[in-house]
């Protein structure tokens, strides 16, 4: 089926309340509007009033009201229309749902799903652009993922639902709209923790994530050298195998993240797989990101914060050919 | 320009003409219209990216809450802010220069229209975050407490906010700390596209009042100098120390919650009911009734903001957006050490 | 133990003979101030580490609560949560195990005074940070509402707690969703080492419900039985579909806020006033009154707690501490796949 | 003078609101009773109910009122009692405080200081126990530092409130009543984004932050080998330049942390620090962090939790001697 992004999000979702009918929706407009972004689509049709809710907006009341209905019985899936909103009720799931499970001794579990949308490209300005995986990457008991496009999200989307730990799942708000092939069924599920890798490659391992998967990919696809393209799918954990074994074939490793540089999602990975890969590697670890700015409103200078595909191509270059490390874009305005 | 007016922030002026006449203000529900009416026809041509907010139908509040209040004292609005950034004195071509990405723009057009600001009338940054600016105005409160200045602070939000935790954090220190703080409830009956009865266990927004043993006031929200009785009447109780006053203006927008939302949620002659008490047409009358505007003078006010915005927005679009190397500006705040 | 009880985990079944006897409930009263007095022991001989809430004087609360509810329903306790445990069934030895940070306690002792739970009482793990339990009683009470079970959830929270976010936007949710939550203020007159009034801009809790249109009720906690009954009414009203309702029960702590304050903000005379209406000795003094009990009767069962305590205790340290490999269980719960 | 760390904190407080009129104090009971942990003593007192004040439990209230305030001519020093605290009110730091100067086209500025009190040690639990670097390292407008005892305390709590940007001031709690020389006046004033170095040294360098500084040093004094050890001070910005400078001389990094592994702040020193000194380098950069999980309860185990002096010393020996990653003391339980 050729879907979008949010299509296969509203079947996935779908798909899970079909099959388990303590899967429960909430958020703010996502019943009768059927999602902000449309990913709730054909939901309140199908299930009614009780399981798919509009909530006021109180994300610290919906986020933990997600925590109780998972502790009791339900599998709840909240949505949180721009990440950024979870800074009203950060607490909910990183301090509550992430260790109900362990403040229990084990014996409730919180089989939640906290689904929010990410990432620049759609002129939303400042305060709603960033990715922001970096408040939840680490937190003991909060599995992370990220999508990358309308399989992904379909994969990602049904994992989660079916984990019985509270799960972060991002979606790139760029891609909702864009088309992939997505085959329904279990064969799709993507397991949390599995990275996956949609182009193989010798001279350099290129991990990306969410919106930079195409970057990356569109970047290798035109470059003279072979790139090895990881989607790495999950944050929290992750496919630590994946990315190891192909910097050890590569000798290689370059990180593509939508994210501000300092304490972006890249630097858990270049960390372990410095010390991991240290005598494979034949050049430094290279992180390419945005700068150290609020993303920009306007479409050139927010087309700029993200990595594009010609830069990551000049960057990998650069790299394979120097062995030391480029300079950003934008040495020469800080 | 008055002579004293020499040197004075063009918003500054503004604000105080929009102060001193009532057909300076009328003029502004005007402007205001029109500026929003402008930016919603450049985003159906696509001559801009992302999103906005525009408040068709509540003029009233923000021109009503501006007449009442004075440049110094302190304001946080929301990312619905044009008509309040306007009403308080900021100009079309700074405003509209921002929705446009453009360096006129109070952000230089890096920040877009959920961005507007102006200190020169008191106008903090609009709040992109539901709800995050109601404690931010209680600190502006604070600051005028603590220094024992006559200021105030303003906090506007909608009635979909008072539903979220900032709204009561923010209402109950207020009250308890005795702050010169005037909470104003744009109630326009929707939170995005979510109906008040579907989201709020009170349909009276000031009934929370009672909640922070709080003064609180009712007004129509379409009668722009109810609003600046109501307003004048919570600012004078803050200046005199009297404290915090939550006021909620019962009003409508006419137009979906953002640029691309069609409204399909309204109720049946519900936006026809309201169209009916227009608050630039029930000002408009009112000032025809009592001879301070004929009727000619009138078509030539309309006539004339019309022209005006069509010049702002000339010079909007001679604006060159914003440059890479502003992206890089204003990220931090220099330190003298 | 009758014979349906076989197999049935012991704190059911406590739960159960508070449920079914007047008696069983002063005696609950009295292991609750023995296990927190014991604790408060402990802790000044340097047994313990970090800190604990205690919360003499206000036992009726915890043990009419428990009293009007079932086992089956949900609780959301907070740190000052020795007192719910108990009452709700959890025994001595569990309570006072976690709280010395021995494997015999809910956590393993991981988690110590302020993380005490039991899923065959429906005691959820309790809330360390204020207010965080609030919404998450909600989500209980959600839960029951879709499978349309006549469970009801029960929040429990200071007074300071009313202060946050998380008690409006749970109470305003909880109203409009009609969920059958009860939500109950101990209004202890302090949050940490505030006097109510300085924080908090009404003084009775209760008056908060008009802001959700919620049905209130204002009780004296230091009666067992009026607690009871104010919660049962509520409870009831849940159960059968009328929604929401805030009990505010008015009480008083002993003791300092945690281990190491020894609440010199009281007001002079205000612990007098409240040690003589002794939630405890008033229970007893009516069911001796009322020819429940006897006098001798009541001796014994003062001892006999007493003794059990010790027993309890003996049991928690001859219980090892926490391991090292425990450290690493419960992060993830397992998914099968 | 001899301070406890919450002397030197009430000291600099106290110098700070003499010197500036505009400084105001406020928190949960931080004024009547002096702090939860004894950081305002004499403020109350000495400077009046005006400008010290104790709050509601309202921290979303105090925080946004710290901006407020900021914004519009004061200096307030906001505390937060424990870290975790900050999650009901975590929009108002990293989305609003941070952004308000870049979203005023430079026009307002956010001279305001969020204190926390952090870490483990004193038997808090897994909600009262975490230092919580990652949250806040890498917002773009936020500052961050982090004490590592009385005199750093004193010096960074200058620094903070008379900085025009928002700054968190993170203290161990563990450290509260710890004595430590402070000379008070300007020359003790700690710049922000400035490390210092405790001990100088050749072998490796060994980088830590607020409570593990003493561990590092004690480790260094007992080992057969030179340390360098660096106590970073600042997160946001961080001191590159004498991090790298020292591992350019000592060919070696070990990172000490407080924190979980997955994400901590020495992922983000190991990423820069890796790609700057990849020449440089004669072992992988080692990061001795805590495990993933919750802190425990209970002094053994909290005690584990918390890298000690032995097993610094024993890991970097290791490092030193075998030029590879030594596996970390809970590989057997994982
Ligand atoms: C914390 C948070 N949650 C959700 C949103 C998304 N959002 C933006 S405006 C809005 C509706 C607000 O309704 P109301 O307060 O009534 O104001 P109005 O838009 O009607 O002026 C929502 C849900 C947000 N910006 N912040
Ligand atoms: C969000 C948050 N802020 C502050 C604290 C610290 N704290 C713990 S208990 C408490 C007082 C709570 O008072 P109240 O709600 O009246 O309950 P009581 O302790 O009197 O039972 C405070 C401030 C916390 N745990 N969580
Ligand atoms: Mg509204
Ligand atoms: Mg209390």
């Amino acid at each position: 089926m050729r879907l979008r992004m949010n299509q296969a999000i509203s079947l996935a979702i779908s798909e899970e309340m079909a099959r388990d009918e303590n899967v429960i929706v909430f958020g703010e407009d996502v019943a009768v509007a059927e999602g902000p972004f449309k990913t709730s689509e054909g939901l309140l049709t199908t299930f009614g009033p009780d399981r798919v809710r509009d909530t006021p907006i109180s994300e610290t009341a919906f986020l933990g009201a997600a925590v109780g209905a998972a502790m009791t019985g339900l599998r709840p899936v909240a949505e949180i229309m721009f990440i950024e909103f979870v800074g009203v009720a950060f607490d909910q799931m990183v301090t509550e749902a992430a260790l109900m499970h362990y403040m229990s001794g084990g014996r409730y579990d919180v089989p939640m799903v906290m689904r929010a949308s990410v990432g620049s490209g759609l002129g939303f300005g400042c305060q709603h652009s960033q990715t922001l995986e970096r408040w939840m990457l680490g937190t003991p008991g909060l599995k992370l993922a990220v999508a990358s496009g309308a399989r992904s999200a379909y994969g990602l989307t049904k994992a989660a639902i079916r984990d019985n730990n509270p799960v972060v799942i991002l979606e790139p708000r760029a891609l909702y709209g864009q088309r992939e092939n997505v085959e329904p069924g279990e064969e799709s599920i993507i397991a949390l923790g599995t990275a996956q890798t949609p182009r193989a490659g010798s001279d350099v391992t290129i991990v990306a994530l969410g919106q930079t998967v195409n970057v990356a990919l569109e970047a290798a696809d035109t470059a003279p050298w072979s790139a090895e393209v990881i989607d790495l799918l999950s944050l929290m954990p992750w496919d630590r195998a994946t990315v190891i074994d192909s910097v050890r074939r590569t000798g290689h490793l370059v990180l593509v993240e939508e994210n501000q540089r300092t304490g972006g999602w890249g630097t858990e990975i270049a960390s372990v797989v410095g010390s991991a890969c240290f005598s494979d590697l034949r050049a430094p670890i290279h992180r390419i990101t945005a700068p150290d700015v609020p993303v920009p409103y306007g479409p050139d200078l927010e087309k700029r914060f993200l990595p594009s595909a010609d830069y990551v191509r000049e960057q990998v270059g650069a790299l394979l050919t120097t062995k030391t490390t480029p300079s950003p874009w934008w040495e020469e305005f800080v | 320009m008055t002579e004293s007016m020499a040197g004075v922030p063009r918003s500054t002026q503004r604000r105080h003409e929009l102060n001193e006449s009532r057909v300076a203000r009328l003029e502004r529900m005007m402007e205001i219209r029109l500026v929003e009416d402008r930016i919603q026809d450049l985003f159906a041509q696509g001559l801009v990216s992302g999103t906005t907010h525009t408040s068709q139908g509540q003029e009233a509040v923000a021109v009503g809450l501006a007449a009442a209040t004075r440049a110094t004292d302190f304001v946080c609005c929301t990312y619905r802010g044009h008509g309040h950034a306007l009403a308080l004195g900021m100009t079309p071509d700074v405003v509209l220069g921002e929705v446009l990405g453009r360096q006129i723009g109070c952000m230089g057009g890096l920040g877009g229209s959920m961005h507007l600001s102006d200190p020169d009338v008191g106008l903090l940054p609009t709040f992109a975050i539901v709800g995050a600016g109601i404690p931010v105005a209680v600190g502006a409160a604070l600051q005028f407490a603590t220094r024992r200045s006559d200021g105030v602070a303003l906090s506007l939000f909608g009635d979909g906010a008072t539903n979220i935790g900032a709204f009561h954090e923010g209402l109950n220190m207020a009250a308890v700390w005795n702050l010169p703080v005037v909470f104003v409830c744009e109630n326009n009956l929707y939170g995005e596209y979510s109906p008040l009865e579907t989201t709020t266990a009170v349909s009276d927004i000031a009934t929370r009042a009672t909640s922070y043993a709080m003064a609180a006031d009712v007004v129509d929200g379409q009668d722009v100098e109810a609003v600046q009785a109501a307003v004048t009447r919570a600012v004078e109780r803050a200046r005199g120390g009297g404290g915090p006053t939550l006021v909620e203006a019962k009003t409508y927008r006419y137009v979906g919650h953002s640029r691309s939302d069609k409204a399909p949620y309204r109720k049946e002659g519900e936006l026809d009911e309201w169209l009916a008490r227009d608050p630039i047409e029930l000002f408009a009358q009112k000032l025809l009734a009592s001879g301070e505007l004929s009727a000619s003078a009138l078509d030539e006010m309309r006539r004339h903001q019309s022209h005006l915005i069509d010049e702002a927005q000339e010079q909007v679009l001679a604006s060159p957006t914003g440059t890479i190397a502003q992206m890089f500006d204003n990220v931090f705040a220099p330190t003298p050490s």
